[in-house]
């Protein structure tokens, strides 16, 4: 199992915070997890995040991971 | 370095942060400090309400990276991040941060830095709600710009 | 444009003051504040209390001349300055300085530029006076340095 | 008369902040009245002002003028 959250903007167009779902036996990637997510919409403002680490390039996901979502921050 | 970074759930009072900070380190000589207040009005639409949305963990961290940047970059011997999540109505505070140092400059750059950075790099994320509003802020070119004024020293 | 402008032969607390400024004008979004204290020792002497040695009518209207321009010059809607004269013991507070505005680009600069301009224009004369210690302080090269940032603009 | 005031390090090393003054019938400068004071010993961080207001330039002095003499300023 994965866990995935959303914030902002993305937890907003989608109407949920948060999703539990199991790795396919044949492995799922970042990448893919978000084009099944986000419809290959390819929103360029999308940002992503691994285990609370900001992330840009693909990789492979593992169970325990908690994968997230989110628009640009805007803090201050 | 003495620091206290907090993210707040709930209001503060940044004139009685800022009275605790002054006496614990105002002797050192130099004491910077700003306070961010929800404004009643952007753009010229009423608010009423900041939501700021947060990722538990993560964005403390991204606001101690912040404060541990400053920290590196900046002779100042104390700083003090105070930063509010959730639902901040017009008029309450948002942010405060504030830096405390032997000779002033170090100070105002410390604190103008931390502004320019919790503003694009707090993992945070600002809607603005009033009667005829309802959207999602992001970072302007301006807050861009301010950013880059720190990546050639 | 409200402006609070103080010399002060007494001690004052810039918490209280700055907690009063943030009730009045925190609602215009952004508040910058600069606390200086008389620290304990300067260049490895110890300091008992600064004397700043003051010309009654003159002073205030050589700080008044540099709030002044501090309004003329940015898009700020209040500012404060007290400055203390007369004997001003090591830990005690001897200026603050407080500007707010909407953005808080403006309000940053006009703290900076009333604090670099204090420090060379006001009519004050500092002495440092500690125990190994009695002498007359005049602005540096640094101070000189400081208020030449504001010139090119 | 005129009203003499001394400031900061110039009123220490004079050992008085505060002289009055009979204009002589001739009348007297603000240059004139500096040599005579400071004894011509021409400290260039020496300032001036009359009735409050700085000056670098000489000016006839007048009955009632408040003049001071004092070291550059240093206030924060």
């Amino acid at each position: 199992m994965i866990d995935i959250l959303f914030f902002g903007r993305v937890a907003d167009s989608l109407g949920k915070r948060r999703l539990a779902m199991a790795l396919p036996p044949e492995g799922l990637s970042l990448f893919a997890l978000r084009l099944r997510l986000f419809d290959g919409e390819g929103d360029g403002r999308l940002r992503m995040s691994v285990n609370q680490v900001v992330v840009t390039d693909d990789r492979p996901l593992h169970d325990g991971d908690e994968v997230a979502f989110f628009s640009v921050f805007s803090g201050g | 370095m003495e620091m206290e970074v907090r993210l707040l759930p709930a209001g503060f009072d940044p004139a009685a942060v800022h009275g605790d900070f002054l006496a614990r380190f105002g002797t050192l000589g130099a004491v910077t400090a700003f306070t961010g207040v929800v404004r009643e009005a952007a753009k010229g639409a009423a608010v009423d309400y900041l939501y700021l949305d947060w990722y538990p963990g993560m964005t403390e961290t991204s606001i101690q990276a912040i404060a541990d940047a400053a920290a590196e970059r900046f002779d100042i011997r104390a700083l003090s991040i105070h930063h509010r999540c959730g639902e901040v109505r017009a008029g309450e505070p948002v942010v405060f941060v504030a830096a405390a140092s032997v000779h002033r400059r170090a100070a105002f750059e410390a604190v103008d830095y931390m502004m320019d950075r919790l503003k694009s790099e707090a993992a945070l994320w600002k809607r603005e709600v009033g009667p005829q509003t309802d959207r999602w802020v992001e970072p302007t070119t301006g807050d861009a710009d301010d950013l880059k004024r720190w990546s050639d020293k």
